[in-house]
């Protein structure tokens, strides 16, 4: 009996709980050279935003241990030329697409957020309120629970799509925020976005990225994102898609065991471009030798005490 | 562009700083252009994490490619020490060659320092053009010179600078270009090298109305156009080295300072 | 000329600015073996409470990608064996002594510090409002800016001596926590304690630590040690001292130029017993390569744009 | 207690997944006593970034030592991959010894599993102390088993079992053990294994009141004693592991369950 991978967020079915993550999988079809994308459960867009952005000043990524910083600014094409171009090659992929939106203002959101998700091939939208790279909105829409609600209150008013709303990690208490997105009318919750950092060059001794700080990403990251997920879990009822670190199969399974219905890869990419299918393969594997029917039966399964 | 496993056959030094790998990866060898790279995995652990990227150096009809690099941080270190046998993991051939076709008769290259790891396959394709090749090449110090000889007896004519040593010009290869740049009216350059250099090649050939050539380099994550992390801006549009270059047109660069 | 690597915390003057972090360098003596102690700028001693503690149960660490998760629960012999038999050993020692203390109430600390700081051997005193291992005290005082005012402040009328107040990144706003360290009577502030984080057996369904979440160091946190830093030298005026991944004297400088008076290294103890005279040594090496004859110089140099 | 570059001679494989370092390290071969480790380092880079605790397997004359481990992660699997020549950072030698000497006629020493990793330089020692040793060694498979020439040809009662396979008892150690335990008023134990074996063994010894000392193992960060992630209690103190230990006095241990 093999596994059935098949997971639910809210009334979007997924093939199996294995995403991309928003800014590491470009439009979706970058990658088909590699693997074929239709294997995923889901892909997520690089964020969208009203207006095209060209993003901040260059260098915009650094390697870390373990990790990189990126400060990208959310550099994409813009709603219109997103909605004109890039959707049609993704008409033919047998996966989900789901597309990550943001604004500088809970107006912007409720727009940017209008037009996309009136478009047929869009099955879900995942809302940013969580870059660390941008000035206005982003992450200081995410670390407020009133401007949090707020934003996803308006998104939610524009469809009855799936709406996924993307957490930061750099707040206090997450599951204040978590609430006040689910109070908004999320569907579910996917976290986490990267981890504020920086890195300095001590022969020229200035930042390594132009915009000073940026986002952490990869196995760095990872201990962080469990832990967080691991509050989020035990504070809201609706699904959450963990993120951060993922990029191996037993990766994506701490997450599940912790109480995540899907995860996304990102960074994962950069570093083995067909990696999302070996999760996938693992996930696969490790069910049908356990012999696990259903994700659902492990999930959220984690017992007390020391391994 | 796909994900090779490349075996490494032979590693060796050709200047003191400077590696040269060898690996055994017949499709890459296959398909790849001049000014084109590829994304090498350096580890199987997480650290360093991500991928670097080195021009193809060479192809050869045996199946094998090589790359060239200096050892300059962690990952070029851990590669110095990967002995033959040992299968690294590179992505490629990614990005845009150089156009070496065209209506042009003499083919000016011009090289800084690792700027000759491309210029090799340049040269490598141009001479099987039959178009005249002058090699215009700059180092620091003249033990990073290496293949003079097999260069002069392909009939390459060899222009060489160095800021420290006896061999060639005493200074910078721009110094010796430019004084020759107008003999050469029928011609296309292809320039690689540090962005100093760059920057003054885009000044010099301003009343030298051939076409140029360039390869850029900036930090890469993915490599393929995804990331958004190696933007530069050519004429006036931001552009990703990694997948709409790395060769761009040299006057259209924004070198920013 | 050789660099004059001395710094100044309040009135305590460091030969050098590396100091090791609390809970990975014992009681002080324990690397003694491996290399001559009074070489360090200082040592910060494992945290000592009024009472003994035996600390969380086990499994009380575990290995992430360029990084660790502790869960020790600050396992200490207590204030009074601490005065009786651990200060007496470091007597010959020519390096700061600095003693990390916690509690359970503002009382508490108070109290510790009281016994603490009135012997001769110790030279200040390191308030630790930050450990994520605890349930009372440690990091929920931490990431609220009144009860943190109010420990330190009850810590501050204990004593004269140097008072570092050891911040948290585990909050939205760490400046404000900072602010509220200063206000209290604070002469310097050190950060960052370790993140919070979390790693899951999916052979067993149990994660990694007892307590399940513990607190992550080592490389993997460097890049957010150094944004906090960054943030908090924009805040407050007094020394900082930079904590989080360092392992190599690169790591130091990093620190120093965005703008820390000193560092702790941790983790680097385990990889490398000999790893802080290291750090040292390749300071000395820079500054003297560039002919900077005091950190004062570089410190908080970092100029602006990218590397 | 230091940190020595270990020269590594030879790495071979004695037994299915089961590898042999052989390391020049003539300070920790002359310093080691048997039940105490070494902390190596297996790579220059921060991921793995932890040392990793071995057992010291054997010490020569010559200056080298030996480690014998069982390849069950990225560390020992990086380390399996380590080829002679290179040198790795070990720090040792950690932690108490058994305590060899002592009014006993003879030894019994018991190892399951990798257990069998400290028990050969405990035996070694225990041949030059004259005493008559019993080693009874249990494994999960008999291809598991080596050396067994060496030991009856020195003098060592070997008593064998294995779960899969031919050799010996067919089941655990502890089945032979148990009823042969009385034959030996004047003895001591020495025990290394994994902890279900170890608490089966606390409950056999209730009974018979020789000495016993067991090698515990947990998980650990610094080695040292400072970081107190390796606690265990032992006579209702909290005692690390690697500092106290990792030898103890078997009826003393608390293993929690
Ligand atoms: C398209 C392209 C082709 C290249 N071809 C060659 C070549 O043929 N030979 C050669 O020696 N070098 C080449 N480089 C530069 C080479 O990628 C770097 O020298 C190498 O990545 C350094 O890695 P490191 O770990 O040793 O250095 P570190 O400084 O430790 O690397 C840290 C990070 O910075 C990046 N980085 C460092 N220097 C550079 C650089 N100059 N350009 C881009 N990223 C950098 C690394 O990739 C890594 O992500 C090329 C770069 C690009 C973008
Ligand atoms: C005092 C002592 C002596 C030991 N002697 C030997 C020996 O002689 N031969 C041998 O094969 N093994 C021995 N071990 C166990 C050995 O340390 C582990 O098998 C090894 O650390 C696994 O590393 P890994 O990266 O392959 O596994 P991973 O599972 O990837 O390691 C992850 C982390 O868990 C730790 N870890 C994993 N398993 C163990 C374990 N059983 N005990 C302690 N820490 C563990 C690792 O050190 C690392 O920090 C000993 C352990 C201790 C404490
Ligand atoms: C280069 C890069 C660009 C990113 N861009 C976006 C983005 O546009 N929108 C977004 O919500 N998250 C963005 N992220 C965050 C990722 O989606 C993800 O949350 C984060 O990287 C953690 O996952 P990882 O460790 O698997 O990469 C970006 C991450 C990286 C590395
Ligand atoms: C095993 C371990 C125990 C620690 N115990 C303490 C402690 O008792 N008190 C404290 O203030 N910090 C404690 N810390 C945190 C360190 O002092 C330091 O802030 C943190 O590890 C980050 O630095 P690093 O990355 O250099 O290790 C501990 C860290 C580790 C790894
Ligand atoms: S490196 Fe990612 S877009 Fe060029
Ligand atoms: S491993 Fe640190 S105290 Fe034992």
């Amino acid at each position: 009996m093999a596994v059935d991978l098949q997971v639910r967020l809210g009334s979007l079915v997924l093939k199996n709980p294995v995403l991309t993550a928003s800014g590491t999988f470009g439009y979706g079809v970058e990658y088909a050279g590699y693997f074929d994308v239709s294997r995923l459960g889901g892909i997520v867009t690089k964020t969208i935003t009203l207006e095209p952005r060209e993003g901040n000043p260059m260098p915009r990524t650094a390697e870390t241990f373990a990790g990189m910083l990126n400060s990208i600014g959310l550099a994409n094409v813009g709603a219109d030329c997103f909605i004109k171009e890039k959707l049609l090659p993704l008409e033919p992929l047998d996966t989900a697409v789901m597309v990550n939106i943001a604004g500088s203002s809970p107006d912007e959101y409720e727009k940017v957020a209008l037009k996309v998700a009136a478009h047929e091939r869009v099955d879900a939208l995942e809302v940013n309120i969580s870059c660390p790279n941008v000035n206005k909105g982003g992450l200081a829409f995410g670390t407020d629970p009133e401007i949090t609600r707020e934003v996803v209150r308006r998104v939610r008013e524009t469809t009855v799509k799936p709406l996924i709303v993307k957490l930061t990690p750099n707040v206090t208490d997450i599951t204040a925020i978590a609430q006040a997105a689910v109070e908004g009318g999320a569907d579910a919750l996917s976290l986490i976005n990267t981890v504020l950092g920086m890195a300095v060059d001590i022969e020229t001794r200035r930042p390594l990225l132009a915009r000073h700080v940026g986002g952490l990403s990869g196995p760095a990251i990872k201990p962080i994102a469990l832990a967080k997920l691991y509050q989020t879990v035990r504070a809201v009822s609706v699904p959450l898609i963990g993120i951060g670190g993922i990029m191996t199969w037993q990766d994506a399974l701490e997450f599940i065991i912790v109480g995540a219905t899907a995860v996304q890869a990102g960074t994962l990419h950069f570093v083995d471009p067909c990696g999302a299918v070996k999760i996938i393969e693992g996930i696969k594997t490790y069910c049908d030798e356990k012999g696990i029917g259903d994700l659902s039966s492990i999930r959220g399964s984690m017992e007390d005490g020391g391994a | 562009m796909k994900q090779h496993r490349m075996r490494l056959i032979e590693q060796n030094q050709p200047a003191p700083g400077i590696m040269r790998m060898i690996f055994k990866a017949p499709d890459l060898a296959r398909n790849s252009r001049p000014g084109q790279f590829v994304q090498i995995r350096v580890t199987d652990t997480f650290d360093p994490l991500l991928r670097r990227p080195f021009s193809i150096h060479r192809t050869h009809s045996n199946g094998t490619i090589e790359i060239l690099y200096r050892i300059v941080g962690r990952g070029t270190r851990l590669m110095s020490r990967t002995r033959p046998g040992v299968r690294l993991d590179g992505m490629g051939p990614l990005g845009n060659p150089f156009q070496t076709e065209g209506n042009f008769s003499t083919a000016l290259v011009v090289a800084g320092g690792m700027g000759s790891a491309p210029a090799f396959m340049l040269i490598d394709t141009l001479l099987k053009t039959g178009k005249s090749i002058h090699f215009f090449w700059g180092v620091r110090c003249d033990d990073e010179f290496f293949h003079l000889e097999w260069l002069r007896s392909s009939g390459v004519e060899l222009h060489l600078a160095c800021e420290r040593g006896d061999t060639g010009h005493q200074g910078l290869i721009t110094d010796i270009l430019e004084p020759m740049m107008n003999r050469y009216p029928d011609s296309k350059g292809f320039v690689c090298g540090p962005k100093p250099m760059l920057e003054k090649m885009q000044r010099m050939i301003r009343t030298f109305p051939i076409p140029w050539e360039v390869s850029l380099e900036e930090k890469m994550a993915c490599g393929v156009g995804v990331c958004m992390g190696c933007a530069v801006r050519v004429g006036q549009k931001i552009q990703m080295v990694c997948s709409d270059g790395p060769v761009f047109d040299l006057r259209e660069v924004d070198f920013g300072s």
